[in-house]
C-alpha cells in the first residue's frame, strides 16, 4: 500500500542526508516582482534569490500577501521580473510552458466545458507528451489516486471546492513535468484527504524524482512534504530563511527532530508577533 | 474582563450509518398546473396565444385592413402563399443568402478577434475599425459593393457580412477579454498559444457572450437583409422574402405584408427556440456557465 | 385647423415647395374664411411612407407617381379613406438611356443588358417599360424585358451608367434631372421616353388626399386646390424666381441656371391637369395590378379635377 | 521496494531582513520606439493615417469620383459643409433623436431585463419577444409608428429604440446569466432581491457584457437613424445627417455623400475613444473584469 | 492584548461547562439535499439531523465532498432541502437574509467593483444595519482586525487568495448578524494568520455570544473554536457524531483532554481508511 511505502521512503531518506546536491535546476537571483496598475504599484517580492536542485520538493512558506502565489506565477512564466533574472536549466524563463505544471490556488482553473477527465486529459493531449489509450488510462490512474474516478464524467461546476482541487492536481500530476508548481494544493481538503494527497505527492516523488515547488502554509505540510524551505518574510516578500527538512514523514510527527524543526520555523514566522507579545 | 456565559453543554451522541448508497430523486409532488407551469414550451405557447389575440383585437379594434390588418386574415394569406404561392421559395433564396452572410461574417469575425488578442496592433485595429464602421448605414457600402461585386448575391453578402461582423467582433472580443486569468494562465500553462489557444481556451470560455453575439448577429443579418434585397440584389428573376415584402408594400397588399413578417418572425422563433436553446442547452447550460 | 402634408424630394415637388414658402395655403384659406389654418409639410425620402401615413390618417396630402395614385384608388376604393387626385403637379417626360451602341429600340435589348430602374416591377419607370413591350411585342408580352431590369436607386443608376456601366448595367430608365446630365455624355443615347410610350406629354407626379379630408374640410380642400394653382401660375410667370426658391428652400447645388433651364424645357410643364392617367390605369387593370377599372380618368380625381381637359 | 536517491543536502542559511518599505517602482529603460509604440493613441493615430492613405490611393486608382471620391476631395468637402455649410445643424437635429431613441431603449432594455431575471414568465416574455422582433427591419414596424406618433421625430425615436432594445437586452440578460453563483449568492445574503438586486449586483457584476451591448447598439442607433430619416420624414425645414446624405446622394454630390459618413464615422471614433474607453477605465479595468 | 483575552476566554469557559443549554436556535430535521442537473442527481446529505442552540460555535467536519457546503448554503436559504426541514427559532426558512450572514469557500465572493472597504460597507448599508460614520467606523475596525487596514481602497483583484478570505471574514463579522455561517474560512490562510484570526473570532464571540456555524476540515481547529462539533460521514453526508469540545485554547493543545478529543474525532473520520489499513 501507498502509505506504507511512504514510511518506508522517509526511513531511506533518513539513511542518505549526506547525498551530494543534484545539479541547479532553476535558479532565482534578486527576483523584484511588481503589479502595476494605474493606481497603485505593489512590490510582490522585493530582491529574492534562491536555487532549486533536480528533485528537490522545495516549499515555500510565507505570511498571507508576501507574494509567494506571485513567485511561483513568475517560474511559470506568467510575469516578468522588473529586477533580477530567472533561469530553469541555465535558460532565461521567456513563457509559460508544459515543462511546468501549475496547481493555481484558486477553484476556477477548471475548464468548465470539460468534464473531468477531459479536464485531466486535456493538457496530456495539447501538448503532445501522451496520446491516445495511454493518456486516457493515466488520467484515470491519476483520478483514482484523487478519489475521483466515481466524478470523471462530470462537469466541474458539480464539484465540491476540494474535489476541484483535487482534479487540479490529478491533471499536473499525470503529467509528469519537470518540475511541478502548486499553490496551496492541499488547503481545501480535509484531513484525511490532505494526509492522502501528501502520501500521494511522496510516493509519486519516490518513483520519478520529480522537482516540485510547493507553497503551503501549513508548518508541518512543509516540513512533510518539502525537502528544502524557504521561509519568506511579510510584505513585500523578501528571503528569511531556507532551511532542510529531508527525511520526515508522517510517522515522525513526534519525532524530536520535527518539533525542532517545527519551532525553528514558527519562530521565523512568528518574530514579530512574538515581539508585540513581549511588549505588550 | 467582562464576565461571559459559555453555551451550555449537552449530551454528545454517535450514530451507526444508515446506507444511503442507493438514495434516488426524492421528490416534493407538484400539482398538474406548477407541472405545466414549468415547462418551458408551454409557456412560451401560452405567450404566444396571448400576443396572437392581442393582435387580433387590437386589429379589429382599430379595423384598418389596409394599414394594418388581423392576425386571422394574416395568417390566411401566409398559408395561402405558402401552400401554392411563392413563400416557400422566396423564404428559401432569403435563406441562403442568409447563411451564407451570416457564416462568412463569423467567419471573418474570427479573424478579426483572434489578430485582437494575439496582438496589441490587432486589438486596436478591431477596436478602431469597429468604431469606425459598425455606425454605418448599409447605403454608405453600396458605392463599394457596386465597384467590387455588382448588383446580386455577392453584394447582398458583402451588406450582410458587414451588420454580422462588427457586432460578433465586439462581442466575442469584449467575452475574450473578461475570460479570468486563472483560466487563461492553465490555457498558456499547456503551451498554447496563437489559434490553438483561442479556440480551445478562449472560445468555449467566452461562450456566453459569443452566443449573445450571434443571437444578435443573427437577428441583423435578418433586418439588413430584407431591407437591402430592395437595394441591391433583386434582378427580377429572383428575388427573396425581402422583395415579396417591398412588392406586397408598394401594391398596398398589406396582409401579405404581414405574411412576410409573420415568416420571419416564424423563423426567429424557430431558431431561437430550436436552434440556439438546443445550443445552450448543450454548452453553457450544461457546463454550469449560465444559469 | 391644420393641413398635413408630405413631399418628396426633387424638383417634381417644386410647386408644393413655392406653397410652403410663400405660404400660400395659409393665403387662400385666410380669404376663404379660415385664418387659423396652417400647414405642416413633411418631407420624405420615399412613397413607401407616405401611402401609410395616408391611410393611416396621420397625412391628408400627398405626391407622388401617377401609378401610385392608381393602385392607391384601387385599394381604398369604397372606404372611407378613399383617396383620389386633387390634380397633377407636373408633366414631364422620363428617357430609356443606354451605352450600348447596337440598342435602337427595345427590341434590340439581349439576355446581356441589364437596364436599372428604380424599383422592378413596381416602379413608375419599370411600368412603363412594361407598356413598351406590350406595345413592342403584343399584349401578353408585357413583361419580356422584365428579366433585364436590375432595382438601382436613380444616383447609383446615373453614376454607373456614366462611368461605364461597370458591368453593372447597360441602360437606365432615368428621369429629371439625371437625363440631363447623362444625356450630355458622350455614348449615352436615349432609346424611348414616356411620351412615346404614353402617346403625349403625361402626368408625372400627382396630388393626392382623402375623401375624408375633401369631405370633412370642403374650405380647406378649397383653398389648397386654390394655393396650388396660384403656385404654378408664379412658377410659370417667373420662371427663374422659381428656380431660385427651389435652390434655397432645397439647398441644392445646381446653379439657379440650370434649374431654370429644366423648368423652362419645353416638355416639362406644371400643370393641375392630368395626363394620361387613363392609360395607365387601363393597362395597370389589363395586367391585373388593380382590380378596379375606372371608367373614365374622372373617377380617379375629385370633382375640381373633372372640370379641366385630361385623359 | 527499488532504491531512491533524495535530494542531496546542502547549507542552510538564515538572513537579515532589508529594509524594504520604500521601494519605489522599478523600471527598465524602454527606447523610444517601444515607448511611442506603447501608447493606444499613438498607434490608432498611425492605423487611421494608414487608413486615410489607403483611401486615398485607392479611390486614384479606381478614378471615379462619381462612384468613390479621394480622401481629400472628401476631407475638403466636409471642412467646407463643417465651417459655413449645414453640416453642424444637421449633425446636432440627428444626435438630439439619436441620443433620446439611444435613452429610451436604454431605459426599456433595463426594465424588460429586470423583469426577466425576477421571474420565470419574465425570462420567457424577453427571450420570445427579443426572438421574434429583432429580426425585424425598421419598417415592418411602419404601419404601428404611423398608428401610435405619425410621421415625424416620435416615430424615428420608435424605430431607433427598436434597434437599440433587443440587442442591448439581449446582452444584459446573458451578462446577468453569467454572473458567478458565488457573488449571486452574497447579494441576496444582504436581502438584497428586485430591482436593488439587479441596480447593487447584477449590473456592475455583467458590466463587461453591458458595455458591449451599449457599443452595439449605439452603432445600430446610427444605422437605423440615417436610414430611417427617409422613411419617416422631417419636418420640411430641419432635416439631419441622414437627409444630408441623401439630398448629396440625390444630386450626385458624391464627396459630400462622403462627407457625411464621414462625420458618422468621426463621431464613432470619438464615442468610441473617448467615451466608451473612458468608461471601460473607470470601471471594468479598474475593477480587474476585463483586461 | 486580544490573544491573552483569548486565553482568559478559554479557562473560565472550563469553570462554566456545567451551565445549562441555551435556547434553540437553528433546528434541523432528516435534510436531504440534492443537485439536480439534467444529466446528473447528486444527493448531498442525506436526512441529516442536528440543533444548533443560541450562543453555539458549532463546527461541521466531514471529508472533502462530503455537503458541508450544500448544508451551509441551505442554513443561508440558498437551497431547499427535498426532504426534512430547516426552522431558525421556529420559522421554516424561506430565503437568504442578512441575519444569517455568509463566508464563503470561493475567493470570488467579494464584489470585484468594490474597494475593499466599499465591500465591507456594503452589506451594512444594504441592510439598513448600520448607517453613515458608524458603519465606516466599524468596517475600518474589522480591517484592522483583519489586518488589512493599508489595503482598504485596493480593489479586490490587487489582493491575494488569503487577503481576499479575510476581507470577507471581516466583512461578516462586521455586521455582527444572529448566526454567521463561514465555510472553510482560513483555509486559506497562513499560519499565524490563521491563528490571529481564530483569536479574533473567539474574542469577538466573548463579547456577543453570537452564533456561529464553522465548516473546517481541520480537528484541531475545530476544536479550537468549536462549542459543539458535528461530524460528517463521507458522500452523501450523514451524521455520524456530535461531540461537545467547549474550553480548549491555543494554550490548551497540549492539555491531554485536547488530545483525546481530536483522538475522537479522529477515529470517526478515518475508520474507513483504518479498516484498508489493517486489511492491507
Ligand atoms: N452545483 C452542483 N451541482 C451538482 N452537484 C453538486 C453541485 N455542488 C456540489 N455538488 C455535489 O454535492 C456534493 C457535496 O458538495 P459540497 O460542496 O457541499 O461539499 P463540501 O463538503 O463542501 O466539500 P469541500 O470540503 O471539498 O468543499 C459533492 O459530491 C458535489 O459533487
Ligand atoms: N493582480 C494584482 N494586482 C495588484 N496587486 C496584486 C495582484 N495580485 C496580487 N497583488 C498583491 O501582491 C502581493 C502578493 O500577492 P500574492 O498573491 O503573491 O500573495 P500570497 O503570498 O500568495 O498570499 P496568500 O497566501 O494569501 O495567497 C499582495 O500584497 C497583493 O496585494
Ligand atoms: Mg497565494
Ligand atoms: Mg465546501
Amino acid at each position: 500500500m501507498l502509505m506504507t511505502e511512504a514510511r518506508t521512503h522517509q526511513a531511506e531518506a533518513f539513511q542518505r542526508v549526506d547525498a551530494t546536491p543534484l545539479p541547479v535546476l532553476l535558479q532565482v537571483q534578486g527576483v523584484t516582482l511588481q503589479y502595476k496598475t494605474p493606481q497603485h504599484l505593489v512590490t510582490a517580492t522585493y530582491r529574492v534569490d534562491f536555487d532549486v536542485h533536480e528533485a528537490d520538493r522545495f516549499v515555500i512558506l510565507g505570511p498571507s500577501g508576501c507574494g509567494k502565489s506571485t513567485l511561483l506565477k513568475a517560474v511559470g512564466g506568467f510575469m516578468n521580473p522588473v529586477e533580477g533574472s530567472m533561469r530553469i536549466r541555465g535558460r532565461e524563463i521567456s513563457g509559460p510552458g508544459p515543462d511546468r505544471m501549475m496547481v493555481f490556488q484558486e477553484f476556477e482553473q477548471l475548464m468548465p466545458w470539460k468534464t473531468v477527465l477531459q479536464n485531466v486529459l486535456f493538457p496530456m493531449k495539447v501538448s503532445g507528451r501522451f496520446k491516445g489509450a495511454d493518456a486516457r488510462e493515466r488520467a484515470l490512474s491519476a483520478l483514482a489516486k484523487v478519489n475521483l474516478s466515481k466524478f470523471a464524467d462530470v462537469y466541474p461546476h458539480m464539484l465540491s471546492g476540494g474535489m476541484k482541487m483535487r482534479v487540479a492536481i490529478a491533471r499536473a500530476m499525470a503529467m509528469e513535468p519537470d518540475i511541478l508548481l502548486m499553490d496551496e494544493p492541499f488547503a481545501a481538503l480535509d484531513a484525511l484527504t490532505r494526509r492522502k494527497m501528501q502520501e500521494e505527492l511522496l510516493g509519486l516523488w519516490d518513483q520519478l524524482h520529480f522537482t516540485v515547488m510547493f507553497v503551503t502554509h501549513s508548518i508541518e505540510e512543509a516540513i512533510l512534504v518539502g525537502s528544502r524551505i524557504l521561509v519568506l518574510s511579510p510584505h513585500p516578500g523578501r528571503v528569511r530563511a531556507e532551511l532542510n527538512s529531508t527525511g520526515f514523514g508522517h510517522g515522525s510527527v513526534d519525532h524530536p527532530d520535527f518539533g525542532r524543526l517545527s519551532k525553528r520555523i514558527h519562530d521565523f514566522l512568528f518574530e514579530d508577533e512574538l515581539a508585540v507579545e513581549v511588549r505588550s | 474582563m467582562a464576565t461571559h456565559a459559555a453555551p451550555g453543554l449537552r449530551p454528545e451522541y454517535e450514530r451507526q450509518l444508515t446506507d444511503a448508497s442507493d438514495v434516488g430523486e426524492v421528490q416534493r409532488p407538484l400539482s398538474l398546473s406548477e407541472r405545466l407551469w414549468g415547462s418551458t414550451p408551454f409557456r412560451r405557447f401560452v405567450m404566444l396565444i396571448v400576443l396572437a389575440v392581442v393582435w387580433e383585437c387590437y386589429a379589429r379594434f382599430l379595423s384598418n385592413p389596409l394599414l394594418f390588418p388581423t392576425f386571422s386574415e394574416t395568417l390566411a394569406t401566409f398559408w395561402r402563399d405558402l401552400v401554392d404561392g411563392p413563400l416557400i421559395s422566396r423564404t428559401f433564396t432569403s435563406l441562403q443568402v442568409l447563411v451564407l452572410g451570416y457564416g462568412a461574417g463569423l467567419a471573418l469575425a474570427a479573424v478579426f478577434t483572434t489578430l485582437a488578442v494575439s496582438s496589441r496592433i490587432g486589438t486596436d485595429l478591431l477596436s478602431t475599425l469597429t468604431a469606425m464602421f459598425n455606425p454605418l448605414p448599409a447605403i454608405a457600402l453600396l458605392p463599394l459593393a457596386l465597384i467590387w461585386f455588382g448588383l446580386g448575391i455577392p453584394s447582398l453578402v458583402f451588406v450582410i457580412i458587414h451588420s454580422v461582423l462588427w457586432a460578433v467582433s465586439l462581442n466575442t472580443h469584449s467575452g475574450f477579454r473578461s475570460v479570468p486569468e486563472t483560466l487563461r494562465m492553465s490555457g498558456r500553462n499547456y503551451g498554447l498559444s496563437g489559434i490553438r489557444y483561442v479556440m480551445l481556451i478562449l472560445i468555449p470560455a467566452a461562450f456566453p457572450a459569443i452566443l449573445a453575439g450571434l443571437k444578435i448577429g443573427w437577428a441583423f443579418a435578418w433586418r439588413t437583409l430584407i431591407a437591402a434585397e430592395l437595394v441591391f440584389g433583386v434582378s427580377s428573376r429572383s428575388g427573396g422574402l425581402g422583395w415579396y415584402i417591398f412588392e406586397a408594400r408598394a401594391e398596398l397588399l398589406t396582409a401579405q405584408v404581414f405574411a412576410g413578417l409573420l415568416t420571419v418572425i416564424l423563423i426567429g422563433l424557430f431558431v431561437e427556440s430550436v436552434i440556439f436553446r438546443a445550443i445552450e442547452a448543450r454548452t453553457v447550460q450544461r457546463w454550469g456557465m449560465q444559469r | 385647423s391644420e393641413i398635413r402634408a408630405a413631399r418628396q424630394y426633387g424638383l417634381s415637388s417644386l410647386p408644393l415647395m413655392i406653397m410652403e414658402d410663400q405660404k400660400l395655403v395659409e393665403q387662400e384659406a385666410a380669404a376663404a374664411g379660415i385664418p387659423d389654418l396652417t400647414v405642416s409639410w413633411v418631407q420624405l425620402g420615399g412613397p413607401g411612407a407616405m401611402n401609410e401615413a395616408l391611410i393611416s390618417g396621420d397625412l391628408d396630402i400627398g405626391a407622388a407617381g401617377a401609378p401610385s395614385l392608381i393602385t392607391l384608388w384601387d385599394r381604398t376604393k369604397g372606404s372611407a379613406m378613399e383617396i383620389r387626385g386633387i390634380g397633377s403637379l407636373v408633366e414631364m417626360p422620363m428617357e430609356l438611356l443606354t451605352i450600348n451602341p447596337s440598342v435602337k429600340s427595345i427590341r434590340d435589348f439581349t439576355e446581356d443588358d441589364k437596364i436599372a430602374v428604380t424599383t422592378i416591377k413596381v416602379s413608375n419607370q419599370a411600368m412603363l417599360l412594361q407598356m413598351a413591350a406590350a406595345a413592342e411585342f403584343g399584349e401578353d408580352e408585357y413583361d419580356r424585358l422584365d428579366p433585364l431590369t436590375v432595382s438601382l436607386p436613380h444616383p447609383e443608376a446615373m453614376a454607373t451608367l456614366l462611368s461605364g456601366g461597370g458591368g453593372v448595367i447597360t441602360a437606365h430608365f432615368s428621369a429629371l434631372p439625371y437625363q440631363y446630365m447623362q444625356k450630355k455624355q458622350p455614348g449615352v443615347h436615349p432609346v424611348i421616353s414616356s411620351y412615346d410610350i404614353l402617346g403625349g406629354p403625361a402626368t408625372n407626379t400627382a396630388v393626392f388626399t382623402t375623401s375624408r379630408f375633401h369631405d370633412e374640410s370642403p374650405k380647406a380642400y378649397a383653398a389648397f386646390v386654390a394655393a396650388l394653382e396660384k403656385a404654378i401660375d408664379i412658377i410659370n410667370a417667373d420662371k427663374r424666381a422659381a428656380a431660385e426658391t427651389y435652390k434655397r428652400m432645397s439647398g441644392s447645388s445646381e446653379s439657379v441656371e440650370d434649374i431654370e433651364a429644366i423648368i423652362s424645357d419645353p416638355q416639362v410643364t406644371m400643370s393641375l391637369t392630368p395626363r394620361q392617367t387613363m392609360k395607365m390605369a387601363t393597362f395597370m387593370h389589363k395586367i391585373g395590378r388593380i382590380n378596379n377599372e375606372p371608367a373614365a380618368w374622372t373617377d380617379l380625381f375629385f370633382p375640381n379635377a373633372a372640370e379641366l381637359p385630361g385623359s
